[in-house]
């Protein structure tokens, strides 16, 4: 409540209030969307996020907001942290600390199944790609020399590979696995697999607030690894387990 | 022959019959003024036979050429504009063209005359208006009786046969109708042809040589302007000279 | 992309989408234009009148509001409060910046309607003992309201669309209710044209209440 | 979240940012405001003139582009024309979609703006001879561009703000590129904060020109 | 004593000396009339004792009370406002309120007169004007003359003590000048204190007790109306006389 003195531990915060503040985009399948039949906000992420709330003790409470926002209303303490198939590198850890990871992925090059140019990342070279301004794909396909455009989602994305727009689209092979499952489409194919891992962690406020919060969900998720318990969720929205390295 | 003949001309307005079948007749030279209380339909009728309103019948002979004024076509129209003036109560200056501009545009733009011609026309015309001084003056910087005075030279710039005057000077005090009824004064000793709506007795009596009094979308009483204010034979128009002169 | 699963999609989705554009966009659209307005008649006010110091306030926060995008000025409010101490609901945060926004620009149309009632009728105003405030209200403000009335409706109507940026500070809209639902089956190209249908349909509405208020303000017998 | 290392990313994005602004968002919205304006003078003309069919063309376009978003009108244009077989230059595709929403306006700005112009102006040219063309173009127009010119470009300033739009068309422009920069290393706030300055530079650099364009238009001797 | 006295009035607008040192006085029941060339400063001295311009300097006694005219407070200012009626040569009614209205905002928003009792006052003095027919109609759908006589009776109904009119028929016609004159006419009859700044010779010599004439931002004569007009003294008030009389 307002005047009462706060504690200065993040995590004895969420356990005094009893719950935890989730951003989440809701509009990205599998990680985060609504569920077609229920319309209820479902997936991995989301599932792994209510899973570790679980283990902190407290109630998980989803904020659905844009991505940028969302980040940023971690920073600020405005959400106590984000579930969205955020992905580390050392750039972004300069400004977020992040947790374990919870979730591995690879990135793939995606083009139009007669497509015959494209058969590694080396080949983009010289090629078109589409992805969302600011994604790790984005900085993918500008390192192997394509000529990047910028649209907003996945589905656009794939339409502009359908369209001959552009040639291939870079994304996480979860992503682009899904899409070919919800769309039944046969027209496009994974090109190339990168072999470089893609690590999905829950990233948190910079700061020694945040010191016990980390290390308790740290321990929540190697407690779920442990029980079967990431494996489970993702073998339900993946069909593979992507939770392991 | 007359310049400009008008017959049976009939105007309405919705329900309301504003001119009722005008007769009027207009020779070489004429200076013939219109006068009558309020809505009695003076602005109505000159601004149908320049075609600002659309007529609801009648003939028009203009210059020798006649004409059904309901079904009259565009070019005819045009025509007919091209060899008229018309200088309206509350003067129309181009806002955006200056003195010159304002005079020059009739000429250049719609007559296609080279502008060094164009402009020395108009400083012709501004000179005898007195407003050759002021070519670069915007229509809001000036008086509104010089602001008549331009408009009167963009009348006169396209050498008309004929300017149709609405109302000169019932926007300016005394002094600047003075002005204003000094450059008519000398058009018509020039033996320039005009119509003149007018509500300047003095005016009417001195200068016209018609006078045709109208009141209900009718004339009323015609004549010479000496027969007209001297022995006016019409009920109403008595009255109405009566009401004017307080 | 145009088959029976596609229409099926539309159909089922038209009324969740419906009911967020009812329960949200418009709803955020109306409060804040009523509270822009009424922003943007004070601060119009300020300028008219010519009160010192507070003129020069209101020249600076036209300035900064028209010269930077709405979606920061809602992150800057969202997320820069709580920096504060200060957690305000995410709708009322979106309210107050549309309002702050809008009433910007509504203030200039607002001033510029006030300078076009002409000046005869505040000095008529004194000549029969009506103080300045007095003035104001009977008679410059409900004379420049006539004329602005159109070009506010205007914003208005912008304003409905442009709820969409709440999204960035947790608002579900209509728009973004509707990419949650594209999100599902990765069908964006048709669900987007189903709002914007939607859009056009309350437009139309607000249009429609535009010419009835415009003909309820009344035109002081001027004929048209 | 603001230290040494922020004000690092601030200082090495700002060229980078801004050199978007001045390649993309600055040309994008001012060919687009050249266009619209062209669309503008011409559909206000047609229902100035009362145009029959044409006329009732121009409304119906008024109403469609008023009532959808922006956003959607972005991508029926850019995924709907390969469609169509034609794969465009999204930047062109942009440069059309903007041009044609902001059309939409303005013409009800210039329309408005040549109601205004007083009718004796028309009926003073056409008794000088001059046909109908010649006196919009002379006349009317020059004095209804006058009174339009500070709504157009109130328009203009939004436009700059709203080219961010174009970024679901592939199109990379200040907004998007700052995002860009933000999404390798989530640092959004602070950066968000520097390409809102940015816009304020150019829409302060906007109302100068606005300034001396009015003054330049001329107000034909009025004082003011 | 005096209802109104000014002295040694002045007045600039940026360099130019528009008034240079106006003595005025006026007796309860005097009609004045103020005569005078375009630009002498007329209208600027009306709106300086109105306070509608702030006067340089000069000093006003007003209904027995002293004044210093540059630094006079805001409340003496609503004071004496509330003692005078003023009616523009434009009307300036209220566009926005019906004739009704128009009347009675002075008595219910300045006075905080109860409406009924306003409404009552309002039809009265309508009815004076020959206005009581038109309670529910707007400015705009008037005539100009029907305008000033409501404009008329907006400064009547908060019974002044004095009424200034500032060229009250220009914007009219002959027709609607002689309605209008006639009311003031009966103003006049009735007692009523009225300074009258006009261009109407006829009205100044039968109606005004008083007539002053400026010229240059100066009293250049000033007299009972008939001395005036039968027998002016200065050259330039001749010169004036004779210009008018076109
Ligand atoms: N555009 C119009 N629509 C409807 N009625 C009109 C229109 N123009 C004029 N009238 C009506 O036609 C009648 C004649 O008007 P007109 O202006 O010709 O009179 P007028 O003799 O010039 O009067 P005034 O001396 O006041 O100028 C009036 O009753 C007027 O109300
Ligand atoms: N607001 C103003 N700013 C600058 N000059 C002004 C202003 N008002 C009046 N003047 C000038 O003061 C002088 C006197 O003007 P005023 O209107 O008092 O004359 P007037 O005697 O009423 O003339 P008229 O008979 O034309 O109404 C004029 O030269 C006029 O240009
Ligand atoms: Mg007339
Ligand atoms: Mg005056």
């Amino acid at each position: 409540g307002c005047g009462a003195k706060k504690s200065d531990d993040h995590l004895a915060r969420i356990k005094e209030a009893g719950k935890i503040t989730i951003a989440t985009e809701g509009v990205w399948a599998p990680f985060t969307y609504h569920d077609p039949d229920t319309d209820e906000l479902v997936g991995f992420d989301v599932e792994v996020a209510a899973a570790i709330a679980e283990k902190l003790g407290v109630t998980p409470e989803f904020k659905e907001v844009a991505f940028d926002g969302g980040l940023t209303g971690v920073s600020t303490g405005t959400f106590d942290m984000m579930a969205n198939g955020v992905d580390v590198t050392d750039e972004r850890s300069e400004t977020f600390d992040f947790t374990e990871a919870y979730a591995y992925d690879h990135a793939v090059v995606v083009t139009l199944a007669s497509n015959t140019d494209i058969a590694s990342f080396d080949d983009l070279k010289g090629h078109t790609t589409a992805n969302s301004a600011g994604s790790t794909y984005e900085a993918m396909g500008i390192e192997y020399g394509a000529a990047v455009s910028n649209v907003d989602t996945l589905g656009e994305t794939m339409t502009l590979v359908l369209n001959g727009t552009v040639d291939a689209t870079i994304n996480a092979n979860t992503s682009a696995q899904d899409y070919f499952n919800t769309t039944g489409t046969t027209e496009l194919k994974v090109a190339a697999v990168d072999p470089e891992v893609t690590k999905y962690a829950v990233p948190l406020a910079k700061g020694s607030d945040n010191d016990s919060l980390r290390e308790a969900i740290n321990q929540a998720i190697a407690d779920l690894r442990a029980e079967g318990k990431l494996a489970e969720i993702s073998n339900k929205y993946f069909g593979a387990d992507i939770t392991a390295e | 022959m007359a310049l400009l003949e008008v017959k049976n001309l009939k105007k309405s307005f919705a329900k309301t019959e504003v001119l009722k079948g005008i007769d009027l007749k207009v020779n070489r030279g004429d200076v013939v003024s219109i006068l009558g209380p309020s809505g009695s339909g003076k602005t109505t009728l000159l601004r149908c036979i320049n075609f600002l309103e659309k007529p609801d019948g009648g003939k028009l002979s203009f210059d020798g050429e006649d004409y059904d004024l309901s079904g009259i076509s565009k070019s005819d129209i045009a025509a007919i504009r091209k060899k008229t003036g018309f200088v309206f109560q509350g003067y129309n200056l181009f806002a955006n063209k200056n003195v010159l501009e304002n005079v020059t545009l009739g000429l250049t733009s719609a007559r296609k005359i080279p502008k060094n011609e164009a402009d020395e026309k108009a400083l012709e015309v501004l000179k005898k208006v007195g407003m050759d001084g002021y070519t670069d003056y915007y229509p809001s910087q000036l008086s509104g009786g010089q602001q008549q005075r331009v408009a009167i030279a963009r009348a006169l710039a396209t050498d008309p046969s004929i300017i149709y005057f609405d109302e000169p000077t019932s926007a300016l005090d005394p002094q600047l109708t003075s002005e204003v009824l000094e450059v008519m004064r000398e058009l018509a000793d020039e033996g320039m042809t005009m119509i003149v709506v007018t509500h300047e007795m003095g005016f009417a009596k001195e200068v016209s040589s018609h006078v045709v009094f109208m009141a209900d979308g009718n004339v009323v009483e015609e004549g010479s302007s000496a027969d007209f204010f001297d022995n006016p034979k019409e009920v109403r128009t008595r009255e109405f000279l009566r009401l004017t002169e307080h | 992309m145009f088959n029976a699963q596609t229409l099926e999609l539309l159909i089922s989705s038209f009324p969740k989408i419906l009911v967020y554009g009812l329960k949200v966009s418009v709803p955020l659209a109306l409060i804040a234009f009523v509270l822009s307005t009424v922003i943007a008649v004070f601060v119009a006010m300020v300028q008219y009148a010519g009160v010192p110091v507070v003129r020069q306030i209101c020249r600076f926060y036209i300035w900064i509001i028209r010269g930077t995008p709405l979606l920061v000025q809602l992150m800057v409010a969202f997320y820069g409060l709580p920096l504060f101490g200060i957690n305000a609901n995410p709708f009322l945060v979106a309210v107050i910046v549309f309002s702050i926004c809008e009433g910007a620009y509504s203030a200039e149309t607002m001033r510029a309607a006030m300078e076009a009632v002409p000046a005869g009728q505040l000095e008529a105003g004194y000549c029969v003992g009506m103080s300045y405030m007095q003035i104001m209200w009977h008679i410059i403000l409900p004379q420049a309201f006539r004329t602005a009335f159109p070009s506010l409706f205007n914003a208005l109507i912008s304003m409905v669309k442009d709820t969409s940026l709440a999204s960035s500070i947790t608002v579900v809209e209509m728009f973004t209710r509707t990419k949650q639902i594209a999100g599902q089956s990765y069908n964006y190209f048709p669900l987007y044209i189903e709002v914007a249908a939607i859009y056009l349909l309350f437009c139309t509405v607000l249009t429609f209440v535009q010419k009835k208020g415009e003909r309820r303000l009344g035109n002081y017998g001027v004929r048209k």
